[in-house]
């Protein structure tokens, strides 16, 4: 027993006598409580409903939902992503794949960019972390709440859907 | 020396190579002088000129390079005929001669410091002290030694080598000067040798007389340091940075010397 | 074919103004006495004033040490810049080593505002070789290197002749004057690098390699040139030896200070009348050397600075002027150096804010890159100096030059920080209004990231292609270093 | 010990130490386990002093002093964490980031680079430096490194090394100030047979190698020592590998008896026969079997004839402990049969002035003399081609990647019967119509064991990766044969 528990009166060890109830009969017969919610039910019919139907309709979110992941682009259109890994390093739930390769010498200033870049999102905590890992504000999130697909495979994200996402 | 130079020293040249044999305790240390020499010969210092300096003085053709670099005053390829070097320290600069020099140059030649003219006759640069402080402003041409250059004395110099030239100043003036390159040639970064991936671990396979037995590299026999590979894209620029725009000469940008804040 | 015009004849020095106890002894130039006269640089005019012959009487015939003595008795310092006494360092030389013993003779004089050895070089180029004799015997080394700058032509030229005149005389070669003493003198020519005035740069560009100074210790004395014992001195330094052997310690002692004996070149430029090459004796006051040899002001300006000992000199301003007196322990009273004797007037009219920046372009340009603080920091000095000049420096921007230049001093191998940092210290110090005048925009951390941001996108490219690669937006958490 | 050492003794950071005289303040502290930063200092290079990051304080100079270029001295007193170092080692850090491009995320040295981690040590937290960067060239130096200037520091550890080690020289320093940057002369390359040891020791990510560019990131790779089979001086190697097991680069592994801190190119891009070409499972008569089979054919074929036209040949390659375990088996299974060795042949040596690769590409001839006897394999290999008449078994222990098979080893494989092959490749000897039984083996990434490197060191090594195939190292086998020759006897026995 915790030693600033409030002081009772000490029960009577073994006494199995029910205590009296304090509800009075108005309220035990119960069907006043239930006319009242009933009425409650009855005037949220013509209420506007507060649910949505989803995925008919796409609710609306914060500005600072995590949503799905996207790739950004520079000025000229070129993805920012240099395939640093820091994303993937950062990641908890290990659900990003990243390989790289030599960006084109076109890309002036540029070395590196991912060849591959995959989310699985089934994976995905969308922790955010990978945002507060780019170095380059290269990954951010939307505010697209997290699809529904038949396969497996439909969840793993590759380079162009994230950057067209 | 796989690459044998195009040029060949004269043979007065060698003669004086060999009289400063003697002269000095290794050839190594007579680099200086022979690169001066092959200067003096071949009118400025081109690459055939560094390989020759580094076969006459024992030195890797490299070190040659960066010697070459190194030390401003050495002739270049880029350079003109005629190499106009306006001192521009503190001691010349003050009370605008530097700038009065360089504006008369700018007038006959239409060139301004790290230029040249496209046909290569003459080039303008801006240098560092020429040690002539108490009478600016200080040019040197060439071999040439002037102070006080400025005004009529600059004028009339400059209309003296046009008309050797047998060139005139409106010709200049219409023509569009071109920027010194002094910078040395480097493989491009994305550049791939034969046989080579871009990525991707490979098997090594050339170059090591076990594991090349005629297979992999098409002519059999293994590359050896000192020849050059064949080139996919031209010896250009180092970086693809295009650092030759003009509009780049900003901040020390490579080499060209004296042609910063221009 | 160019020439300089003459230097104006040094004035006769004034009867007796000095302020020291010393007797007054009348000076009239010693090294710079025949410059002026044509054919001065030929042997026959230097025989005809009795040139070499106080080689031919001492080599192979006086005890070098006795020579050693009495260059340290005359208390002749180093002329070039650091003003170590000559006669100790030759003290100095590794004996016993077994290599041979070098003499290499700084004639590279790269300090802006210097043009003391150019004269030597042209027009008196035997009196040079002479000394290198003497300095030969005296440390006993059989090969002297003589180092010229790349833009010496005429003095090349003639100092190649006048060692080939030696040479066919005997005077060097196989047996110097006839005696068991074979001499070699090595005229070596440099190609623009300011580094090379320094002593173990110039080693390393005779040795045929980029002029890159050496780290000290071990100093030259010891192993210097090709790993030898050397000796490097200045080419007035080795000019003075023929005259102090020929005329002893004490003629020597009569002209200067206690510290600074002797006489040295001073080299005027910038806004006086007669701008030109002076010797004057040691410890002459610098109001007199600048009115009374330099003529004075040019007309209608008025003394703002004067640059003291070569560009790398901190300045002095009129109030130290006038406490200044030409001799190595006033000016380094005054926080300044007497350097190698390069004084440079600036009048009233010059914009410091230009003059710094054209100084911090010097270093940059000159910097040879091989230590990171002065490879790095020079280019930085440049850049802040440019903001200040262009007018669009940051607050903080000149404490961060202050920072930068006092990062700079005492972290290298030779001293080219420091002597990019010293003037702007020293700018920094006396004309500190000038910079906070060109200060024009907040401070950086006020711009922060978003403003950052805000840039253009055609901006943005327009930098991308002019910076490094990545240069503008990379992060890892210390994006501004 | 026999020349005496002069020893003086000094105090670093309080600490009394005592070290040879000749030796610097720099590596008398890191003998001590005092770390001293440091980026142009390297033990096998001649000094340069020109990063000036190393300074220590000296009892009685003015200043700190850089601790690469200056030599101990008896009495001497060093500090290495006061403030005045401490101040100089901050400023020196900046410079060397001012110019840099801060590029880490696309710079592959990221993770294992020297201007992070002493940014962190001794760096400050933020730049001050708003100006325009200094422009330096990209460039592909040869066909195996490449050069980002900008990153580079200045360091001269490349130079130095293309200078003393390699003695090629193809490396200069170009340009003056902070303009400098690391070139070879147009139209030479950095190709010789050491070139990649300019990428280990750049302290940063100028020089990179192109075999290895932009493949992982370092941190995502894991380590383990290893020893290089390429020739027989037998590099200590240090094995990098990625999450899957594939192996990324093989770095040396500094060992003064060996390798010093060098590597051959070779030596380091030698590993693709690891991961292709593996002969997966085992083989009979050209089809895939199971171990059992595989192992009760090759038992039969070993035990022809108690072993009388049994011959064993083994390669140069393996492992003195596959060596051993074949002799093991030999002697039980075949008494008689006769043991040789091949190898693959020997060509010239490379010699460096600070390295040699060795002509001799076989990492364990000397333990093959230890165990086997045979000291010179290309000699048994020809005495074996010269003698007539068939060989009923060959035990053929293979274990050499890219292998050409000599017209001595043809006329050997022509004249056998059966051959028992022990390889990890599936390759050219697999198609050789008289291999009966090839059981797959395991290459020296993949087991323990031991080489004798030419100057008699044995260098024990473990695997660094889980084997890539079914294979079995040489022992195991060998361990798993007799089994099933115990089994049989017990079952002969009991019936």
């Amino acid at each position: 027993m915790s030693a600033n528990a409030p002081e009772t009166a000490p029960r009577k060890s073994g006494s199995h006598e029910p205590l009296p109830s304090r509800l009075g009969w108005l309220t035990r017969i119960y069907i006043p409580m239930i006319l009242k919610g009933m009425l409650i039910s009855l005037r949220e019919f013509f209420r506007k409903p507060v649910t949505i139907q989803y995925p008919e309709q796409k609710p609306r979110v914060s500005e600072r939902f995590r949503g799905e992941h996207r790739l950004t682009k520079d000025a000229e259109g070129k993805m920012k992503c240099v395939a640093c890994y820091m994303c993937a390093t950062a990641c908890p739930a290990h659900c990003i794949t990243i390989e790289a390769e030599a960006a084109p010498p076109e890309w002036e200033g540029r070395d590196k960019i991912p060849r591959v870049f995959e989310i699985d999102m089934l994976k995905c905590i969308y922790c955010g972390y990978c945002v507060e890992a780019c170095p380059k504000e290269a990954i951010e999130m939307t505010n697209k709440i997290p699809q529904v697909y038949r396969t497996r495979q439909e969840f793993i994200y590759d380079r162009e859907k994230l950057l067209s996402n | 020396m796989a690459k044998m130079p195009a040029k060949t020293l004269s043979s007065e040249a060698l003669r004086q190579f060999h009289d400063w044999v003697d002269e000095y305790p290794n050839k190594r240390s007579m680099l200086m002088m022979v690169l001066r020499l092959v200067e003096e010969e071949f009118g400025c210092i081109d690459d055939d000129a560094m390989e020759i300096a580094a076969d006459l003085c024992g030195v890797n053709v490299a070190h040659v390079q960066g010697m070459v670099t190194f030390y401003t005053h050495f002739k270049r390829p880029a350079h003109g005929k005629h190499r106009f070097m306006v001192c521009a320290t503190l001691m010349c600069a003050l009370d605008g001669n530097t700038d009065q020099a360089l504006a008369q140059i700018r007038a006959k030649l239409g060139l301004k410091p790290g230029e040249a003219t496209p046909d290569g006759l003459f080039s303008c640069e801006k240098v560092e002290c020429l040690a002539d402080c108490d009478k600016p402003p200080v040019i040197q041409k060439d071999d040439e030694h002037f102070c006080s250059m400025k005004g009529p004395a600059l004028d009339a110099y400059i209309d003296k080598l046009l008309t050797a030239e047998g060139k005139t100043s409106e010709q200049y003036l219409a023509a569009t000067p071109v920027t010194m390159d002094l910078r040395v040639a480097v493989l491009p970064v994305h550049y791939n040798f034969e046989g080579e991936q871009n990525v991707g671990a490979r098997r090594f396979d050339d170059k090591d007389p076990y594991f090349a037995p005629g297979e992999g590299s098409e002519n059999g026999s293994a590359r050896t340091t000192g020849v050059p590979p064949a080139l996919k894209t031209p010896l250009t620029a180092p970086v693809a940075g295009g650092a030759l725009n003009p509009s780049n000469a900003g901040h020390g940008a490579n080499g060209t010397s004296g042609g910063q804040h221009g | 074919m160019a020439e300089t015009t003459p230097p104006a004849a040094p004035p006769a020095p004034p009867a007796s103004e000095a302020p020291k106890p010393k007797p007054v002894v009348p000076f009239s130039p010693v090294i710079l006495k025949h410059i002026h006269e044509p054919n001065a640089h030929t042997l026959e005019h230097y025989l005809a004033r009795g040139g070499y012959e106080t080689a031919r009487k001492h080599v192979g015939e006086t005890d070098p040490a006795s020579l050693v003595a009495i260059v340290k008795d005359s208390g002749l310092r180093g002329r070039g810049g650091a003003g170590f006494p000559t006669g100790m360092k030759w003290g100095f030389l590794a004996k016993g080593t077994g290599k041979p013993a070098y003499l290499a003779v700084n004639g590279d004089e790269s300090e802006p505002g210097t043009f003391k050895d150019r004269h030597i070089l042209e027009k008196d180029p035997h009196q040079l070789l002479e000394g290198v004799i003497l300095t030969c015997w005296a440390i006993q080394s059989n090969h002297a290197f003589i180092y010229l700058r790349g833009e010496f032509i005429l003095g090349y030229q003639r100092l190649e002749a006048a060692v080939k005149e030696a040479r066919a005389k005997g005077f060097i070669g196989e047996k110097s004057f006839g005696k068991d003493f074979p001499l070699k003198v090595t005229v070596v020519r440099g190609a623009g690098a300011y580094i090379c005035g320094e002593e173990t740069g110039m080693l390393s560009s005779i040795e045929g390699g980029r002029g890159y100074p050496k780290i000290k210790p071990p100093f030259p004395a010891v192993s210097g040139l090709f790993k030898c014992p050397t000796i490097v001195n200045n080419v007035e330094t080795i000019a003075n030896v023929t005259h102090i052997v020929k005329n002893g310690a004490d003629w020597h002692k009569q002209w200067g200070t206690e510290k600074s004996p002797g006489y040295k070149i001073f080299c005027l430029a910038g806004a006086v009348k007669k701008p030109g090459v002076y010797e004057v004796p040691l410890g002459i006051t610098m109001r007199e050397f600048i009115d009374v040899y330099g003529g004075g002001m040019v007309e209608g300006r008025t003394l703002k600075a004067v640059i003291p000992g070569g560009l790398s000199a901190p300045l002095l301003t009129p109030e130290m002027v006038d406490k200044c007196t030409l001799d190595y322990e006033s000016l380094a009273g005054l926080g300044s150096m007497l350097g190698s004797g390069g004084i440079t007037v600036l009048h009233d009219g010059v914009d410091m804010m230009s003059a710094i920046y054209n100084t911090m372009r010097f270093y940059h340009h000159e910097s040879c890159g091989q230590c990171t603080p002065c490879r790095e920091g020079t280019g930085w000095l440049e850049k802040l100096a440019h903001k200040h000049h262009a007018g669009h420096a940051h607050a903080g921007d000149t404490d961060l030059l202050a920072d930068v230049a006092k990062n700079m001093r005492g972290r290298t191998i030779c001293v080219l920080a420091d002597a990019a940092a010293m003037p702007m210290q020293s700018y920094l110090q006396l004309f500190r209004p000038e910079f906070d005048k060109r200060v024009a925009a907040p401070e950086y951390v006020e711009k922060g990231r978003t403003a950052r941001d805000e840039i253009t996108p055609a901006a943005k490219r327009e930098s991308v292609t002019h910076g490094a690669p990545g240069v503008l937006d990379v992060g890892m958490g210390m994006d501004r270093v | 010990m026999t020349a005496e050492v002069k020893m003086v003794n000094m105090k670093i950071d309080g600490r009394d130490v005592t070290v040879p005289a000749d030796w610097t303040v720099i590596r008398a502290a890191h003998k001590n386990d005092i770390d001293i930063p440091h980026y142009c200092y390297h033990p096998d290079l001649s000094i340069a002093g020109n990063c000036r990051i190393c300074m220590v304080s000296v009892k009685g100079a003015p200043r700190p002093v850089v601790g690469c270029a200056t030599p101990v001295a008896e009495g001497m007193e060093v500090t290495t964490t006061a403030a005045a170092e401490v101040e100089a080692r901050k400023s020196v850090m900046e410079f060397l980031l001012i110019n840099h491009p801060l590029d880490c995320p696309e710079c592959d040295q990221a993770g294992e680079c020297k201007l992070q981690d002493y940014s962190v040590d001794h760096g400050r937290d933020h730049g001050r430096f708003h100006e325009e960067k200094v422009r330096k060239s990209k460039s592909t130096m040869g066909p195996h490194v490449k050069y980002w200037g900008s990153r580079c520091i200045l360091c001269t550890r490349c130079v130095r090394f293309t200078d003393e080690v390699s003695g090629t020289g193809e490396l200069g320093i170009i340009y003056r100030g902070d303009r400098n940057e690391i070139a070879t002369f147009p139209g030479r390359v950095l190709d010789n047979p050491l070139s990649m040891n300019t990428v280990d020791i750049c302290p940063v990510g100028a020089l990179v190698s192109s075999d290895f560019l932009f493949q992982s990131r370092v941190w995502n790779l894991h380590s383990n020592p290893s020893i290089c089979p390429g020739c027989s001086l037998g590099c200590n190697t240090r094995v990098d590998l990625d999450a899957k097991d594939q192996i990324k680069r093989i770095v040396p592994r500094r060992n003064d008896a060996v390798n010093k801190e060098w590597m051959c190119d070779s030596g380091r891009l030698n590993f693709g026969y690891v991961h292709a070409g593996r002969l997966q499972k085992p083989k009979l008569g050209g089809a895939d079997a199971t171990w059992k089979e595989a192992r009760r054919a090759a038992l039969e074929l070993l035990a022809l004839n108690g072993g009388a036209n049994t011959v064993a040949l083994i390669s140069a390659w393996n492992t003195s402990e596959a060596m051993a375990a074949i002799l093991d088996l030999v002697a039980v299974e075949s008494p008689a049969a006769r043991i040789f060795g091949y190898g693959n042949p020997v060509v010239a040596d490379q010699v460096f002035p600070g390295f040699t690769i060795y002509g001799d590409k076989n990492p364990n001839r000397a333990g093959m003399e230890q165990v086997l006897g045979i000291a010179d394999p290309a000699a048994s290999l020809k005495a074996l081609a010269s003698e007539t008449g068939s060989i009923g078994t060959l035990l053929l222990v293979h274990n050499i990647p890219d292998f050409v098979i000599t017209p001595e080893f043809k006329a050997v494989l022509d004249r056998s019967e059966n051959v028992v092959l022990l390889d990890f490749a599936s390759g050219e000897l697999l198609r050789y119509g008289n291999v009966a039984v090839a059981l797959p083996t395991l290459t020296s990434f993949e087991k323990a064991g031991t080489f004798v490197n030419n100057a008699g060191l044995a260098q024990s090594f473990e695997p660094v990766m889980e084997p890539a195939t079914y294979g079995l190292s040489e022992a195991e086998i060998v361990e798993a044969l007799k089994r099933d020759v115990g089994a049989a006897t017990r079952a002969g026995a009991a019936a």
